[in-house]
């Protein structure tokens, strides 16, 4: 088990974005976080990416307790993220942006750029390499998140919705990469809109719901489960 | 009882800093962009009323109307030729670009009206009213008082009316209120011009208290910063509190401690504030990281 | 490593030449806008690592330039120890304070820092006018004319140039280092944005202290050259706002981020103010007026200084440029 | 990347030679050139450009009577509005222009730079109006100055409360409360502490010495500490625009002093006056001589008030450019004794030169001493505001009125 998170809680305020969400990850799984929007999926990621503090609740990873700690530390330790809203490094090229990543486990800048250079090829960015970051396309930069956060070779990814955004054509080409990244022996956890690329890859599912965790499982049991429908489609509906 | 009138010094001082702060905090707070050449328009309003009085006879009071006149229009020529088309560069560039025109608009200060320092002479301009030992200057109760209800008049223009809400809502948050209809570029000017009609009007009141020169607005740009930050970016009332404040430590530390030092003393805590509450003390606690003006 | 060979070739030349400069420049004036222009490329280029790569736009980098030239001084003149010594203290002293001013600012963002800073160098000058019998405040340091090595002085204007020299191509190699290493990308990577930085493991504050440290050391020792050349300077010349703009100003104009932008910028603007300040006699403010337009054109229209617009000279156009180049060589050396 | 530094290295090249292209400028044979470095740009414009005009006036005058054996005397300007400018300035006149007697400054800092440079390249430095007495302490061989030092100054402020103050208020000078007040720049640092030191020699208790910074735009603190104080004699060391604050916020807070001895920087202008009105009258002004003096004892001043109103249509600002006239002068005697621009002969016939007291238009004689190159036989003179005209009252000499201290 690579991940736990327990009874993690964040209040802003009088708001409760997330609420007590507990579950863990094994090894080379990839878990799906669905729900609808505003539901805390993100904040969730802040959360265990360090980028916001928890109000409460604990996150152990590789059996050591990173809780709160500074992102950068925790990126060290093993976790990459991207971002929801894409944060490229806009005045620098893309190759420039995915060395960034590479410094983090690399010794020398040669190292850097060749990693960066293969982690290109993976997510077929390395025809751009030298286009500067606010140049690209959305799909090419949801692709340079990617690369970033692998570029720090992350034993645990975490992926939001890298998928949102892109046109089917688009989506298709992303799948296989996602799956590259499990043999290459990262974890994932992924959060995504898309049912067809979350019940297709995804080995198990949480969903979230007012900050709460209101299921678990694999795909089939969540696509029937009762409160997700309710939660996704509103009451008429579900008695429908 | 020094002590007493250095109270009374210190807020009519602080009500002259609030007047001149109050237009640039407009300006930073919705165009968001530090303005070097402030201290200039301050300057260039002060030569205007100089003009009308020494051609016509007008009393700055008088004239002032005619100054904000003026100082509206220089801020949206400034605003639509010198900073529109630099709206989007980094920070680094709106800076430059307004400190040239500050170098650029003294020196023309320096060719056309030479250095000579003007002055007003006018008869309220020494009257004192005196409480027992305690004395209080006409003109500058006058900017005080001008200070204080340019305050309640700019809280309720941005509160009630619709142009001021348009104005505050590009002050939060720029983008959104684009989406919503509002007509960015045109509130920039609007923003830019009251901004700068708030300096005319400080330059007609500062008149019969200071005297003109070419540089007399490197004197007073930094201090309308420290107020403007101090006081909390784009809240209405922050640049009011703010120039009392600093007019308050200027004039304490003065007595108290050494008159060399009273300008250290209010950067110093300018610092202290701007480390441990950079969106300022009265501004709407807004999350103080980001309120960067990237 | 090709490319780094190739390119190096080239640098061996533009030192070789800037090398046999004095020999060819005789007249103390050229030489003395060289040393001014080595010095401010110097400073330029120091603060282009916090400012340029870092992104963290300071106005108070006087603060350190002050701060070395007084802390040099004051210890030869009161202690006799030579200046040679004293650009190591001066180089300590300064990254003291980068580190007591960097560690409150840096939490601040954009515009917050920059004003951070111009109060911290406001505070500075005041205390320094204020403590005349440590700095003999508005009085001045006056450094007695005593030539010789071991004091720092020289007759000769081209000694001062190759120190300065020595004092640029250090930066430079600096720069050079910081432009090809991690510390440069990360610190390209803060500038960009500093949130998403962070999640690629990147200690921001830590990264932003090495540029603030590398910056405030340089511009240190850079002030004991002045005081060294100058030999005479008073809080009003080392601790000015005007001093930390017009540095800034030269690594924009010539291209913030860039190793050789610095010294493109100080190319263009010493010269042009020598060459502003004594003309248009006739009328007094007219040259800094143009100063200030020419200051608003470029910041405009070139936001990224030069060095972007002249990498996008079509290939053609520099062709032609080579032949000029050669042309011109022989027409200095008068 | 390696084709652009090629037009690098072609930028700078050509920059320099534009510079060079100038170089034929100086030394052509019909001209005596002579480097004049003031502040014309910049804070201290206002008085660096009126004290520049008293040395046109000069050259002026004398290129009208035919020059020196023939030749006109050229003044070649240079804008030094501060220390590094003046360190600029003097080396392109020095080494650019061949220029090898310079003129100054008004500003002690900016004279103390370019004096720097002049005398590493044994050029002339004639200083004919900044005050620090630091200029000619340094004892520089090619450093001369007419004007009074700083040092002179509070020689009179002393003198002055000796002889006329301690009578007029009936006090003995020990009992004479003095308070100082300057701004923070050299100017003001150093003839407040030349007051401050000669004053505690001769006895006299001075209850406060405030410093503040010259671009300060609240005095309220200093009048404040003033009032606490309350001396008989205030010593004000100021430039204009803290001068007009001074003054003005002193009525406003109901600060009264019998004695106000003011300075040149900033109580002498006609602008002073129209600022502060009426509440100028009493102020007296430690300085270079005025207009309102005993003519005899100043011969050519009514030349030169002319002379500057036909050029400048304007009466002059202050006596900066009167004493820079005479300065100028003496320095044009001298040149036409020698007959070229040769610092070593220029100095050697300057030690030589002498003049009495009351036959130059400022009424100095001229006696450089000639270790440190310093005029002794120059003086600053007491005038004080009375109906808002400025008139010379003490010593006896030059003066046209009696000095009136009320002791109300």
């Amino acid at each position: 088990m690579i991940i736990q998170v327990k009874e993690v809680a964040k209040q802003f305020g009088g708001l409760r974005a997330v609420n007590n969400v507990s579950f863990d990850v094994n090894s080379k799984e990839i878990l799906g976080i669905i729900g609808p929007n505003g539901a805390g999926k993100t904040t969730l990621f802040n959360l265990i990416s360090g980028s916001l503090p928890v109000t409460s609740g604990t996150v152990t990873f590789n059996g050591e307790d990173i809780t709160s700690q500074k992102p950068f530390v925790i990126c060290k330790k093993g976790i990459g993220r991207t971002y929801q809203v894409v944060k490229p490094f806009g005045g620098i090229t893309v190759l420039e942006n995915v060395m960034v990543g590479a410094f983090n486990k690399a010794s020398s800048t040669k190292e850097a750029r060749e990693y960066a250079l293969e982690i290109l090829k993976k997510v077929g960015l390395d025809k751009k390499k030298d286009q500067i970051g606010n140049s690209l396309t959305i799909a090419d930069k949801k692709r340079l998140e990617v690369a970033k956060a692998l570029a720090t070779q992350p034993k645990l990814l975490l992926l939001d919705e890298v998928m949102a955004g892109l046109n089917p054509s688009e989506v298709k080409e992303m799948l296989p990469i996602i799956r590259g990244l499990r043999e290459s022996g990262i974890t994932i956890i992924i959060i995504e809109h898309i049912m067809e690329v979350i019940m297709s890859v995804c080995d198990r599912i949480v969903v979230i719901h007012h900050g709460e965790k209101i299921a678990e499982g694999t795909p089939k049991e969540i696509a029937n489960n009762e409160e997700v429908i309710k939660a996704y489609f509103g009451e008429e509906v579900s008695h429908a | 009882m020094t002590l007493l009138q250095t109270l009374i010094s210190g807020l009519l001082l602080g009500g002259i800093y609030s007047l001149i702060s109050m237009g640039l905090n407009l300006i930073l707070g919705v165009v968001r962009i530090i303005n070097f050449a402030h201290g200039e328009l301050l300057m260039i309003a002060m030569y205007i009323s100089f003009l009308f009085y020494s051609t016509m006879g007008l009393d700055p009071y008088v004239s002032a109307i005619l100054v904000i006149a003026c100082l509206f229009l220089l801020g949206i020529i400034t605003q639509r030729f010198l900073i529109q088309p630099i709206l989007d560069t980094p920070a680094s560039t709106k800076i430059f670009a307004t400190l040239g025109l500050s170098i650029a608009l003294q020196n023309l200060a320096l060719m056309t009206l030479s250095a000579d320092h003007f002055s007003v002479r006018t008869s309220y301009q020494s009257d004192v009213i005196n409480i027992g030992e305690l004395a209080i200057s006409i003109p500058r109760l006058i900017a005080f008082i001008v200070a204080i209800s340019v305050a309640v008049l700019l809280y309720l223009f941005l509160k009630k009316t619709m142009t001021g809400k348009a104005i505050r809502a590009v002050a939060m948050q720029r983008q959104a209120a684009y989406l919503m209809g509002v007509n960015v570029k045109k509130i920039y000017l609007l923003a830019f011009g009251i901004g700068s009609a708030l300096v005319g009007l400080a330059g007609a009141m500062l008149m019969p208290i200071y005297s003109v020169y070419p540089t007399l607005g490197t004197t007073f740009v930094l201090i309308a910063f420290v107020v403007v930050v101090l006081g909390g970016m784009g809240s209405m009332f922050g640049a009011f509190f703010g120039g009392l404040i600093i007019g308050l430590v200027e004039a304490l530390s003065g007595v108290l401690l050494d008159t060399g030092l009273k300008e250290a003393v209010y950067f110093a805590i300018f610092i202290l504030v701007l480390l441990f509450r950079p969106s300022g003390i009265f501004s709407l606690g807004k999350g103080a990281e980001e309120v960067g003006l990237k | 490593m090709m490319h780094i060979i190739k390119k190096n070739k080239f640098l061996l030349l533009l030192g070789i030449v800037a090398l046999l400069l004095p020999l060819f420049v005789h007249s103390k004036f050229h030489l003395n806008t060289l040393i001014l222009l080595l010095l401010f490329a110097t400073i330029a280029g120091a603060w282009n690592i916090l400012g340029g790569y870092g992104g963290q736009l300071s106005l108070g980098h006087t603060i350190f330039f002050g701060l070395g030239a007084y802390t040099s001084s004051l210890l030869y003149l009161n202690y006799g120890t030579s200046p040679w010594i004293g650009l190591i203290a001066a180089a300590a002293i300064s990254i003291a304070a980068g580190i007591f001013i960097g560690w409150p600012t840096f939490r601040l963002k954009g515009p917050y820092f920059t004003l951070a800073t111009i109060a911290f160098a406001e505070v500075i000058r005041l205390l320094c006018l204020y403590w005349r019998d440590l700095t003999k405040g508005s009085m001045g340091i006056n450094i007695r004319f005593e030539p010789g090595l071991s004091n720092l002085i020289f007759r000769e204007y081209s000694s001062y140039y190759y120190f300065a020299l020595v004092l640029f191509l250090i930066s430079l190699a600096i720069v050079y280092w910081v432009d090809r290493t991690r510390v440069g990308y990360y610190l390209k990577a803060i500038r960009e944005d500093e949130d998403s930085a962070e999640t690629l493991g990147i200690n921001v504050t830590k990264y932003k202290m090495i540029a603030m440290v590398i910056s405030a050391g340089l511009t240190g020792v850079a002030g004991v050259l002045y005081a060294q050349f100058m030999l005479f300077f008073e809080p009003e010349s080392v601790f000015n706002l005007n001093f930390s703009i017009e540095i800034a100003l030269i690594a924009i104009v010539g291209g913030m981020g860039t190793v050789y932008g610095p010294l493109l910028g100080a190319a263009i603007i010493v010269p042009l103010n020598e060459i502003l300040r004594s003309s248009f006699p006739a009328l007094s403010g007219m040259n800094y007026f143009i100063y200030g337009i020419v200051l608003v054109l470029i910041v405009s229209f070139m936001p990224n200084g030069l060095m972007p617009v002249l990498k996008r000279i079509p290939k053609k156009f520099k062709s032609r440029k080579k032949v000029q180049v050669s042309g011109s060589r022989k027409k200095t050396a008068s | 990347m390696k084709k652009f530094l090629m037009f690098l290295m072609a930028a700078m090249l050509i920059v320099l030679t534009a510079c060079g292209g100038k170089e034929a400028g100086g030394g052509d044979s019909d001209t005596l050139e002579i480097g004049a470095l003031f502040p014309l740009s910049g804070d201290l414009a206002l008085l660096g450009e009126e004290s520049f005009r008293g040395a046109e006036l000069a050259v002026e005058e004398i290129n009208k009577n035919g020059g020196i054996d023939g030749k006109k005397v050229k003044l070649v300007k240079g804008d030094a509005t501060d220390a590094d400018a003046a360190q600029a300035e003097a080396n392109r006149l020095v080494n650019q222009e061949n220029i090898k007697a310079i003129v100054g400054s008004f500003s002690s800092s900016i004279s103390f730079a370019a004096s720097e440079v002049a005398e590493r390249n044994s050029v002339l430095y004639w200083e004919l109006g900044a005050v620090s007495d630091s200029i000619t302490d340094r004892k520089y061989k090619y450093v001369l100055r007419t004007n009074p030092p700083a040092s002179y100054f509070s020689k009179v402020h002393v003198d002055f409360i000796n002889d006329v103050v301690a009578e007029k208020l009936g006090k003995n000078v020990k009992d004479i409360k003095v308070a100082i007040t300057h701004e923070d720049s050299s100017y003001g640092t150093t003839i407040a502490e030349e007051a401050k030191k000669l004053a505690e020699k001769e006895g006299i208790n001075v209850v406060s010495v405030q410093g503040y910074s010259a671009g300060t735009n609240d005095l309220s603190s200093v009048v404040l500490n003033l009032k606490k104080a309350a001396p008989d004699v205030l010593i004000a060391v100021s430039y204009m625009n803290d001068a007009i604050l001074l003054t003005r916020q002193s009525a406003e807070l109901g600060f009264k002093v019998p004695v106000f001895l003011g300075s040149g920087g900033g109580h002498t202008m006609a602008d002073f006056q129209e600022a502060v009105g009426d509440k100028a009258d009493g102020i007296f002004d430690v300085d270079f001589p005025q207009y309102s003096i005993n003519r005899e004892f100043t011969p050519g001043m009514d030349e030169f008030l002319k002379m500057y109103k036909d050029k400048y249509s304007k009466d002059p600002r202050s006596g900066h450019s009167l004493s820079n006239y005479m300065g100028m002068k003496v320095v044009l005697d001298v040149l036409a004794e020698v007959g070229e621009v040769d610092p070593d002969k220029l100095k050697d016939a300057a030690l030589k030169y002498k003049a009495e007291a009351g036959k130059t238009s400022t009424g100095w004689g001229v006696e450089f001493n000639p270790e440190n190159g310093q005029n002794t036989k120059s003086e600053p003179y007491v005038h004080q505001w009375i109906n808002g005209e400025l008139i010379t009252v003490w010593p006896k000499k030059v003066s046209l009125e009696e000095p009136q201290i009320s002791n109300k």
